[in-house]
């Protein structure tokens, strides 16, 4: 059956205990994002540390990730294992995990995710495979994105 | 209904028609699809009667005067005569449209080109005081249109509120249809809550204040017999591919007095009297209405849809529907964790069955029920503000159509009941 | 063209594959349909993949998460891609409309609704003392919207004339598209005369004060290689019906920062991001333009009507039509009688030859030229002002497609000797 | 050939030698009609005479029907037949020729022409096989209505 190669257990455990959730202060930036086909929401704040003596800016550490959401497994738990990959990391690191991630999700299930690099997200890859549920996937990724670079222009003004 | 009792419908003729419904999705499963409330399957009759128009008499209409513009004409006309019997209409008063959305963004986008047009459109004409009535369960196609309006107009948007079983408030109709309003706007019945609205009780408010009815009949006219006659709205709207159909035309439906006097949507080839580089007149409705080469083929398609309804009956089609709805209801709505969103009774109740199921998010459900063949629709089936007056985000929708058997309802309740299992919330 | 000659285009294979071009008319005579300027006829290929839509993927696009829906927008999305391609574009800068005529709608009610909404949308914004620019041989369907505009903001329009041999006189463009034109719109290929306009230079000039330019492309993409990269305009419009697609269809191209930054047209679902009671907001390009249930069928018909033209090649499609019209402007054109009115040469020119025949009306004309079984079109053509200009009250007009053969166009001349004898006006 | 069952000798005729032809006054009523598909223009008055003692009402007699026109050989021959038909009777019974010629032009080929009515314009009965000819058939006929009519409202008011 094709369900189980989507709802993985690592889905269904982030979904049900999810990592991180709750919206914290301080943060340097916030987004909120909507699946317009179903309604589906996600607040999140991204709490930045400058790299020594630098600025907030690629070379800067994502000290927290944030948020409050509402929707289906596939939204709750991809914005879960997002946190887990990406409080502690560089912001540039986070972009390319980004970018590894939205290309696993658009492989229509060819993608060979590398583990090194997406670890849990991995998980994700049959998700690929419904392209009704990309959106989801993706949702707390893309607020992610948004946050940072509001956290980022804060610091350009 | 007579003493005899309706002779049923025959699902298994109907579905042999429809050569989709014999296809497999998902590793082999039967197609058990509940999405027509979305959009409806098309038996062969319309695929046949389109193709018939392209091979054979395919020409543009009404600018010919070649044999095939002739046939291909004649055909178009043939067709809009067909769907305005259909909803006892006569066909002038049959303007074609691509879908229901841009049928209801004519009369609106006609009203805002009235109010920089000649005096003589008044009765079109709204502006700042002046008040447009929708409902809290509208289809975003009756509601985004009628805001636009009022932002392009400063007309001021009010609105019906849905009670939480699912049907209109009209409590304060009285007030809230008053000497100011010039439109009110409402669904017959809803896409969502499956509700049929009270169209008379609305009309006789509407008339007394001198309002313009517009209803959106995209889930009645696919589903019961509809008489415009009996109605008395002033405009009504539905799509084609809602009804067997094809895709790419709808119909609004006027009173030919008013399509007479409405001024123009989209302008260009085929609508015009005369024109001149600074200046144009209109050619008389429907033409009037329907600028450019329209889609003959689908009107065609559209015509042999009426046709193949009415040979079955829509009396039919809707006691069929009737009996699905009522033992969907029960099956459904006795599952356990599972609540009906909308009438749980089928009085002045539709085929749309929506419904919420704990502790599964509707897109988890959705997966589910189609890993299992079942093609329901889950979201806010774009009507988000009742969604959102409901406290719930989103639903998950079943809709049947006269090609749905009980066995399709069985089905679809099984598969609620295996994504319990599969999530876990109930043993 | 490279040294080697282009392999000629072999029209009896071609014809093969339209099932109509093998009926007759009039009493057994064989059809000789030069009539595909105002709509063209499909090959089998569309028609069966429209079919095979509706038999196998059938679902509503971009609204369900069940298997249908997904291969439906699998569908519909992978043809925008072929028909961005064929006019060497990104498919995010497609948007599906019913027809050409709402492609130019939509741009014109856009600037309309831009005038009242945010001063963000100033680029878009017209009004008093701002200038639109059209030209004198413009189809009724690139015109009357335009003035429609103006008479909604108060705009002023304006237009380059046509000379008597049926080109654009540019002498004033200098004045003509000045510092207070917004928009610039004219036909790439005229559907009267068959002038293919100068691009070019008219957008350079457009591109100088800072206008938009706006291209109906409906005449040229049908028959040309037409790159959009290359034209560098801002808008551009065709018809699927046109280039062997089905009816219901038509696109609108623009850069995506265009589309990114305007407002919609025509609203209700799935062009939306979030929808209130009171306020709603947009979908980015292309969805915020095409709202409602859209004519998947008809975009997966179109994009087959574009590979079967691409398998061809559009410089042999060119190339045919180019011959032939040659040939017909020859033919024609030494009959005794017989002016033809647009280009004799075929510089800059397509296959749409019109002419008017001394003392015999164009309606008489056509009429004996049907009973021949030559289907060819009679009167204004949609461009009423540039027959005004002309003197003329109405032309009879041949145009041609890849499917047309020569024995067409000897058809075609034969027929119209015929009708001078049978109205005594020739020996 | 089918040709000749529209291009009747009689039409042809009228077509070549119009009868009637040229704007006369005085007049009580002008109508200017196009048709929209073609261009073809007719402008044509109608002079009445009231019935002894009447006013213009519909016993009155059509003393003159004056056109100018521009068009096929459909338009033109109708419009000619018309003035013969319609000069010298009242409006009555025109009015009732219009019907007889309108119900004949929509007949699909089938009609039976009352000869006594029609008298030359029964020729036009091969026109209503060609749908898209119809509206030229009546071009001056609906000119000719149109003018009637304004000819009684002046009095009237
Ligand atoms: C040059 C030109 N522009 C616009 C149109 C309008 O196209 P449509 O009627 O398909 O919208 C046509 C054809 O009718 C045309 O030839
Ligand atoms: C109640 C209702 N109104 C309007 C519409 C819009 O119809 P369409 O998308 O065909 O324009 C729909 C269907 O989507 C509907 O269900």
């Amino acid at each position: 059956m094709q369900l189980d190669a989507m709802y993985q257990e690592i889905i269904l455990d982030h979904y049900r205990n999810p990592h991180n959730k709750g919206l914290r202060d301080p943060h340097d930036g916030e987004a909120h994002h909507i699946n317009p086909t179903c309604g589906d929401e996600v607040t999140l704040r991204v709490s930045l540390t400058p790299a020594p003596g630098g600025e907030l800016d690629e070379k800067a550490t994502v000290a927290d990730v944030s948020y409050d959401s509402m929707g289906c497994s596939i939204s709750q738990a991809s914005t879960s294992v997002l946190t887990d990959l990406l409080i502690g990391r560089t912001v540039a690191d986070g972009m390319q995990t980004l970018d590894a991630f939205t290309e696993l999700m658009q492989s229509k299930g060819q993608g060979e995710p590398d583990e090194d690099v997406l670890e849990d997200a991995v998980a994700f890859a049959g998700v690929s495979q419904y392209p009704a549920r990309i959106k989801c996937a993706l949702l707390g990724w893309m607020a992610w994105k948004d946050a940072v670079s509001k956290s980022l222009d804060k610091e350009g003004v | 209904m007579s003493m005899r009792e309706l002779e049923r419908l025959d699902v298994e003729a109907v579905r042999k028609d429809f050569a989709i419904l014999s296809r497999t999705v998902r590793d082999g499963r039967r197609l058990v699809y509940l999405d027509s409330g979305a959009t409806s399957q098309k038996p062969r009759q319309v695929l046949d009667a389109e193709r018939e128009f392209y091979e054979r008499h395919n020409a543009a209409v009404h600018r010919g005067a070649h044999q095939l513009a002739e046939e291909a004409t004649d055909a178009y006309e043939a067709a809009r005569e067909t769907i305005a019997n259909f909803i006892g209409a006569s066909s002038g008063e049959v303007v074609f449209t691509k879908n229901a959305t841009e049928a209801v963004n004519l009369v609106a986008y006609a009203m805002s080109n009235a109010a920089t047009a000649e005096p003589a459109l008044s009765r079109f004409q709204v502006g700042p005081g002046d008040e447009i009535v929708v409902t809290e369960m509208e289809h975003h196609a009756n509601l985004v249109p009628w805001q636009q309006l009022c932002q392009r107009t400063g007309a001021t948007l009010r609105w019906f509120p849905v009670t939480e079983d699912g049907r209109l408030d009209l409590t304060d109709i009285g007030e809230l249809v008053n000497e100011r309003t010039r439109v009110v706007a409402f669904a017959h019945q809803s896409n969502v809550l499956g509700t049929v609205n009270p169209v008379q009780t609305i009309t006789a408010r509407a008339r007394e204040v001198g309002a313009l009815v517009v209803l959106d009949a995209c889930q009645s006219v696919p589903h019961m017999p509809v008489d415009v006659g009996e109605l008395d709205v002033d405009f009504l709207a539905f799509s084609g591919h809602k009804m067997l159909g094809p895709n790419g035309i709808g119909v609004l439906w006027s009173r030919r007095e008013l399509l007479e006097a409405m001024p123009p949507f989209i302008t260009g080839g085929s609508m015009i009297g005369v024109v001149h580089m600074d200046r144009s007149t209109w050619a008389e409705p429907p033409q009037r209405f329907e600028a450019g080469v329209p889609m003959a083929p689908q009107a065609v398609g559209l015509a042999a849809a009426c046709d193949y309804l009415t040979s079955i009956g829509m009396d039919r089609v809707a006691d069929h529907e009737h009996r699905l709805t009522e033992y969907a209801l029960d099956k459904v709505g006795s599952i356990e964790g599972v609540r009906i969103v909308g009438p749980t009774e089928t009085v002045d109740r539709g085929g749309a069955v929506s419904f919420v199921v704990d502790d599964i998010h509707p897109h988890d459900l959705g997966q589910v029920l189609d890993d299992r063949g079942v093609e329901v629709r889950v979201g806010h089936h774009c009507a988000w503000p009742m969604h959102r007056k409901l406290g719930i985000v989103a639903t998950t929708r079943a809709s049947f159509y006269l090609y749905n058997s009980f066995e399709d309802v069985d089905a679809l309740a099984e598969a609620i009941r295996d994504a319990q299992k599969f999530f876990g919330t109930r043993p």
